[in-house]
């Protein structure tokens, strides 16, 4: 009987994924790309996402839902490249040097962002939505109004014509898939982006030690009950804000090799969006708002972009308007993340019914043997 | 250092008050290495408060702290926190259980004092970069449970435990600190099956062989008996007796519990009462479950008669505070429940209050107020949806207008007949002090006019004068009006003082119904009767 | 112990700055211009080959008649280029390798390639290139700021297009 | 001593935030004659724009009574709404016709919408807010495909080269366009006032005013107050909860058809994204918590919002020469929205 029932509880923990391989199933033969193009696309955006949504895993572990704040990382990654595109930084070296600069920004939100949802516990999710577009505007503050007038931007490429400002869209020529392309390797015609691959498997490892050290069951103790964590002495408050930081960190470096394989900079919408289609893409994989592992992360890109990228066109052949897939892909991303929204709170609310059911068998097997 | 002479513990006169209600006077208790001392008293005794001192609570510094002092091995202690106390040696096991439902046995015990490696990492962040060291924490916890002497499993994942060994991976948790030296536990066998029980005794008994004094909370003097070298009895916030556990027995025991200067007030309407006992029944319960947590009723059957007060009494967490909650569809609850003559579905608080109950919860933040509403929303609300009234129709009573005049008037009406202070209707129910607010609780089920009462815990943490108001207010509106009253109340004597019938709750199932003016022993020997 | 802890992070600050600097030294990035343009210097007139092959890190990155510029992109102070001559029409290629050490603060470099290979001083042939903003640059821009960005065009397809050119 | 207690006391119940917004504004108002915009044209502009966003503001005060929180979901009535104008447009009515039509479609779509919507949020108690916010989306989105695939015909609507799908804009000029603003509208020099809107508003404005003094209304607002109380007192929370969506839903589909009317564009696609969190931040700007809101609050709210996002672009254009107005909306905004998600709310739970 137990069997029967984990059977049945394993399928339902993975309707979502399971709906997804169905999506694709349906949708890849219809749109008639080939499986090659299909290969090497999925492969570029494992590479390029890949690093991003393993950002979300650690807030995740802490308890605090779904990183919505990982946006804050993904604008302090923009700051750092467009201050390092100024000075001419260029290839592998103006990474590097992005990165370095990305840290010290995005420890700084880290700390802000962690502070405020200290605040509002019980509501993390929402609140850092919501501060997501705080700092948007000042991001915008400062990107449209302080660089160029009193952050010193020199290169007319990059800034607006009226003197501050940057502009719509900055072009990362010069770095565009320096890391991608810095081991090259094609495999049956698909072209393997080797180094990125490497910075990638080096975070999971980063995050399987990280796990298994004091900081990470701390973690976890603090994700589970902050109460008993704190009565066992465990700095509740200092270690959920540690665990933002980090998570904003990673999510500043990971944009920098998304953008580096992009080849540009959207300076206003880049980041903007970024969060909502990485948080979709880790549901996907099966992960929920209290759970998630690396195994989640690629099956959900795997998932998730061979949905993205199969959609437009299938929606296309069959309707004769390819807006439909574009639309369509939008509305699946949304839906994903509301029907895992959804299945959180109300497993929440089984389990806190499920003691008064077993006092109810109980009962009746009690009168059954009286 | 002649340890064979300076006791363990010392605790000196202490004393403790919360905001001028005394609750500790001059408690005096000694214990010595790898003794074991059971704990007695009835709720509200001033057993836990001691421990909290003993515990370094937060609760007690941030209620002004105590008198008295303790020592440690002869040197005068002053905890700050739970932490210093611990660190001084002192382990205790709370009743709720303080686990992470998803870590495995050997992560609780050992949770924030892991076994640690060093790494390039930890030397330049920080120690908590540490890597744990599984192999070792297994063999620290695996020793931990064998000083325990009860085998559980050290990889379990302790939402997959049953209860008892949640239980026990907190006392190995308690052990596995090696610096333990005096170890409370509070109702440990509560939620233990008799067999585990007999285990944690066992093990207590190879603690004070090692040299671990216990202190040991519980109501089941059995056990008490049978592990402790002394019994401390606890009543009224003071140290009654301290003897050694084979000079007394369970009768002795209960009757120093309870046992205090009568009330002479008690048993008031003793013919009333009899009269009463042949009338008719107008509320019959019968094998009811209600599954409040904390307090669960397992199969209750009883019995109200019209125009009494019946009391229903019993220890914390026996279930009498689940029986009005299950009835009124507050809590999930089964069995069958008859109202002058009709059944009352359960679990639908609407069909409860249009058969004309009325209930005050003992919860009075929680479910008795709008505590950010004014006091005339909060008396008349009940009344105003359940029975329309305050109300004014227009279009043919299409549009149901509320009476804000007549709202008025009700509450004045209340506050004049209650004595609530307050600055006026209007006046929002948070601001008033915990007395006034049960009275306003009181006068919300008043204004139902119902003709069956619930009152749960009236007098819970309110002062002397309130509670004296609040019970003659109660049994003015029994006599009165003839609305039946069932009371619920952990304290004895009120109950003694006000009820025609006392119902006793002992392990969710009622031990026995008797006059109220039985003597307090025979009360107090029920309370103990089943506790599980 | 807590102060040999503040060592250890004093040391890895260090160690990421001197790394960062490093990048600021190692990673600069310079457009460097070749031109094959006749150039009077010194009132010498410097002879200009009919062809020249300019070979930067093994890839050929122009090839200049007379009058012509080429450009390259590069990391670094060091230079390093081969050029391929070819003196008059149907002559046989001459090789020449080419290094030298760019300066830091120019962002574009033009090198008269006759000049140098006549032996001239640096100053002679190497001058910064300062870029006239062309008319699409000056053209004003209008800021898009939407708080939802652009949801249906999504920046995805920005690099689907980008690896189309691969 | 005393004064500077009362003063700090003053400032704690009103909120800080609040009080820089407010001083903001005034500070505006005072600085706009002075740089040399015309005031009367800044007030008109002020008392316009609130009387088109004034029941969007108001669709929030149902669902923060009975405690469903801030109202994330508003551009599922937003769709009801857009729903009620395509159709009754597709259906060939014109002029002020167009606008009751609109309404009276709207309203079933609503009605089905808001129960759905309740019905999920019942479910949920607890992570409304969230959820709300991405119920809104996905039906957006959902939308954005049925804005294509949805048999409208009429030629005002629908992209000229392919004669289906609608457009992204659509013009109201021959239907609604000010029906309410230009009746019996007031023009006093360059001051001029929407009578008919504002009117509307105040008539919807005195229904939910109204309802809460009912029955119901009070059963809405103690469920909100205290969940287990209302239970406790024999109410059906869930459906009081159920009714209050659905009121919250209608009225934003009412919301954005008087928006329309004003702005004189029929928004598709993507536009109803930006609808909820400037009308949340309204209310909250005008004193409401998570928890508690007021008509008065939705009044000075709309006021004080509507009144930063028309003055300031002016007054620092003329300033400073620099348009920081859209920076300084979304932080203000959001900053707001965040101050009152960090309040401590008692008794609400």
């Amino acid at each position: 009987m137990s069997r029967k029932k984990d059977l049945r509880q394993t399928i339902q923990k993975s309707s979502v994924p399971l709906m997804f391989v169905l999506i694709c199933a349906v949708c890849i033969p219809i749109s008639g790309l080939s499986p090659s193009y299909l290969a090497n696309e999925v492969v570029t955006r494992m590479g390029r996402n890949a690093f991003l949504i393993l950002s979300l895993l650690i807030p995740i572990m802490a308890g605090m839902g779904l990183n919505f704040g990982m946006t804050l990382g993904a604008m302090a990654g923009e700051i750092a490249l467009i201050l390092v595109c100024d000075w001419q930084i260029v290839g592998i070296p103006g990474m590097v040097l992005a990165m370095i600069l990305s840290v010290p920004v995005s420890v700084l939100l880290g700390i802000f962002c962690g502070k405020i949802l200290n605040m509002a516990k019980g509501r993390e999710m929402i609140t850092s939505y919501i501060i997501s577009y705080f700092i948007n505007g000042i991001y915008q503050l400062v990107v449209l109004y302080l660089m160029g007038s009193v952050i010193p931007i020199k290169h007319t490429s990059i800034k607006l014509p009226r003197g501050y400002g940057i502009r719509n869209t900055v072009s990362l020529l010069s770095m565009r898939q320096k890391l991608d392309n810095l081991i090259p390797l094609k495999i049956a015609g698909i072209k393997i982006p080797v180094a990125t691959f490497l910075v990638v498997a080096l975070l999971c490892l980063i995050i399987v030690w990280f796990r298994r050290t004091k900081l990470g069951q701390d973690m976890r103790a603090v994700g589970q009950d902050m109460e008993v964590a704190r009565d066992a002495g465990i700095k509740v408050e200092r270690t959920r804000i540690i665990s933002i930081v980090i998570s904003t960190v990673l999510a500043g470096i990971g944009m920098i090799i998304y953008l580096q394989n992009m080849g540009n900079i959207a300076t206003y919408s880049s980041h903007s969006q970024i969060g909502m289609f990485c948080i979709a893409a880790l549901l996907v994989g099966g992960a929920s708002v209290d759970k998630a592992s690396i195994g989640n992360v690629f099956l959900g890109i795997i998932l998730f972009h061979t949905m993205f990228i199969v959609a437009p066109k299938a929606g296309a052949v069959i309707t004769g308007d390819s807006m439909i897939g574009e639309y369509f892909r939008v509305f699946v991303s949304y839906a994903v993340i509301t029907v895992a929204l959804i299945m959180y709170e109300t497993n929440k609310r089984r389990n806190k019914n499920r003691a008064g059911k077993q006092l109810e068998t109980e009962q009746n097997g009690e009168g059954g043997a009286s | 250092m002649d340890e064979k002479n300076t006791p363990l513990l010392e605790m000196k006169n202490i004393k403790k008050d919360f905001f001028g209600n005394q609750v500790l006077t001059d408690i005096n208790l000694t214990l010595k290495e790898g003794e074991v001392i059971g704990l007695v008293g009835e709720n509200g005794a001033g057993k836990s408060t001691l421990m909290k001192i003993l515990f370094g609570a937060d609760v007690i510094r941030e209620t002004g702290g105590y008198a008295g002092e303790i020592r440690i091995n002869g040197e005068k202690a002053d905890f700050r926190s739970p932490f210093d106390a611990i660190a001084s040696g002192i382990g205790m096991v709370h009743q709720e259980f303080s686990l992470i439902p998803g870590f495995t046995a050997t992560e609780n015990i050992l949770l924030n004092r892991e076994s640690k490696k060093k790494n390039i990492i930890s030397e330049i962040f920080s120690e908590r970069m540490d890597t744990l060291d599984r192999p070792e924490m297994e063999q620290r916890a695996m020793e931990a449970i064998e000083k325990m002497g009860v085998k559980i499993e050290s990889k379990m994942v302790i939402s997959d435990m049953p209860v008892g060994h949640k239980q026990f991976t907190e006392i190995a948790r308690e052990l596995s600190k090696d610096q333990l030296k005096l170890l409370i536990l509070d109702e440990p066998t509560a939620v233990l099956t008799e067999k585990e029980a007999e285990a944690l005794l066992e093990s207590i008994r190879g603690m004070a062989k090692r040299g671990i004094a216990v202190i040991f909370i519980t109501h089941r003097l059995k056990e008490i008996l049978s592990v402790c070298d002394r019994v401390a009895v606890m009543r009224d916030g003071c140290l009654i007796q301290n003897v050694p556990a084979k000079e007394t027995d369970e009768v002795q025991i209960t009757k120093w519990m309870v046992g205090r200067n009568v009330d002479v007030s008690a048993g008031a309407g003793k013919e009333e009462a009899k009269e009463k006992e042949e009338g008719e029944v107008i509320l019959s319960i019968d094998r009811l479950w209600v599954d409040m947590p904390g307090e669960t009723v397992r199969d209750v059957s009883l019995d109200v008669i019209k125009g009494e007060i019946l009391g229903i009494g019993g220890l914390a967490g026996q279930g009498k505070l689940g029986i009005p909650n299950g009835i009124m569809g507050l809590y999930q609850a089964g069995g069958t429940v008859t109202f002058e003559g009709k059944e009352i579905p359960l679990n639908d608080p609407r069909k409860c209050l249009d058969s004309s109950f009325a209930f005050v919860s003992e919860d009075r933040r929680g479910v008795g107020l709008l505590l950010d509403e004014s006091l005339e929303w909060n008396i008349a609300f009940p009344a105003m949806q359940i029975q329309n009234k305050f109300l004014k129709n227009y279009l043919g009573g299409l549009i149901k207008w509320r009476d804000e005049k007549a709202i008025q008037e009700v509450t004045q009406k209340y506050i004049g007949e209650l004595a609530i202070k307050c600055t006026g209707s209007q006046q929002k129910a948070r601001e008033l002090s915990g007395g006034n607010q049960q009275k306003v609780c009181l006068a919300k089920a008043f204004a139902l006019e119902p003709r069956l009462l619930f009152v749960s815990e009236p007098t819970r943490g309110i002062d002397v004068g309130a509670k004296a108001l609040v019970l003659q207010a109660l049994k003015q509106f029994n006599r009165e009006k003839g609305v039946t009253v069932v009371m619920v109340s952990s304290e004895l004597e009120e109950l003694r003082a006000t009820c025609d019938r006392i119902a006793i709750v002992s392990g969710g199932r009622i031990a026995q119904i008797l006059p109220a003016s039985t003597p307090s022993e025979e009360f107090g020997a029920l309370m103990v009767s089943q506790v599980i | 112990m807590k102060s040999r802890q503040w060592i250890f992070r004093l040391g890895a600050l260090a160690v990421i700055l001197a790394v960062a600097a490093l990048m600021f030294v190692v990673g600069r990035g310079h457009t460097v211009y070749f031109d094959s343009k006749a150039e009077t210097a010194g009132g010498k007139e410097v002879a200009v080959p009919y062809k020249i092959e300019v070979v930067v890190d093994g890839e050929k990155a122009a090839k200049l008649y007379e009058g012509e510029r080429g450009m390259a992109s590069t990391m670094g102070q060091n230079f390093k280029m081969r050029l391929d001559i070819t003196q008059e029409k149907g002559q046989t290629k001459k090789t020449v390798n080419v290094g030298m050490k760019l300066p830091y603060s120019m962002d574009g470099i033009v090198l008269n390639l006759p000049a140098m290979l006549a032996g001239l001083p640096q100053e002679e042939y190497l001058s910064e290139f300062i870029p006239v903003p062309s008319a699409e640059e000056l053209k004003d821009e209008e800021v898009v700021t939407d708080e939802f960005g652009d949801l249906t065009g999504g920046s995805e397809d920005a690099g689907m297009e980008g690896d189309g050119s691969e | 001593m005393t004064f500077m207690e009362r003063l700090k006391e003053a400032v704690e119940s009103f909120g800080l935030p609040r009080l820089i917004i407010t001083g903001f504004l005034i500070l505006l108002l005072i600085a706009a004659p002075i740089v040399g915009a015309d005031l009367p044209t800044q007030i008109s502009n002020i008392i316009n724009r609130f009387s088109w966003n004034g029941i969007l503001v108001l669709a929030m005060v149902p669902m923060v009574h009975s405690g469903c929180g801030l109202n994330f979901g508003l551009p599922l009535g937003i769709i009801s709404g857009l729903l009620g104008a395509t159709i009754s447009i597709e259906m060939g009515f014109t002029g002020g016709l167009s606008f009751v039509m609109a309404i009276l479609i709207a309203t079933p779509f609503a009605l089905i919408f808001g129960g759905l919507y309740g019905w999920l949020l019942n479910k949920i108690k607890g992570g409304e807010m969230m959820i709300a916010t991405y119920v809104g989306f996905s039906s957006v989105s959902l939308m954005c495909m049925m804005w294509l695939l949805l048999p409208y015909h009429s030629p005002n609507m629908v992209w000229g080269m392919a004669g289906k799908g609608l457009r992204t804009t659509i013009s109201l000029e021959g239907y609604y366009l000010e029906v309410l603003s230009k009746f019996l509208q007031i023009n006093i020099g360059n001051l001029s006032i929407p009578t008919g809107a504002i009117l509307f508003f105040a008539v919807l404005a005195f229904g939910i005013w109204a309802f809460l003094h009912t029955k119901t209304g009070t059963a809405m607002t103690a469920v909100g107050s205290n969940p287990t109380f209302a239970k406790a007192a024999g109410i059906n929370v869930d459906k009081i909860r159920l009714i209050s969506v659905i009121m919250s839903t209608w009225l934003a589909a009412i919301g954005i058809l008087v928006y329309e009317q004003g702005f004189g564009f029929i928004q598709l696609y993507m536009a109803p994204f930006y609808m909820a969190l400037p009308a949340v931040s309204a209310i909250l700007i005008g004193g409401a918590s998570v928890n508690k809101a007021t008509i008065m609050n939705v009044i000075i709210g709309t006021i004080l919002f509507q009144g930063i996002v028309t003055m300031t672009p002016t007054v620092m254009n003329n300033m400073i020469h620099m348009d920081m107005s859209e920076v300084i909306r979304i932080i203000a905004s959001n900053g707001m929205i965040l101050y009152a998600l960090t309040r401590k709310t008692e008794g609400s739970k």
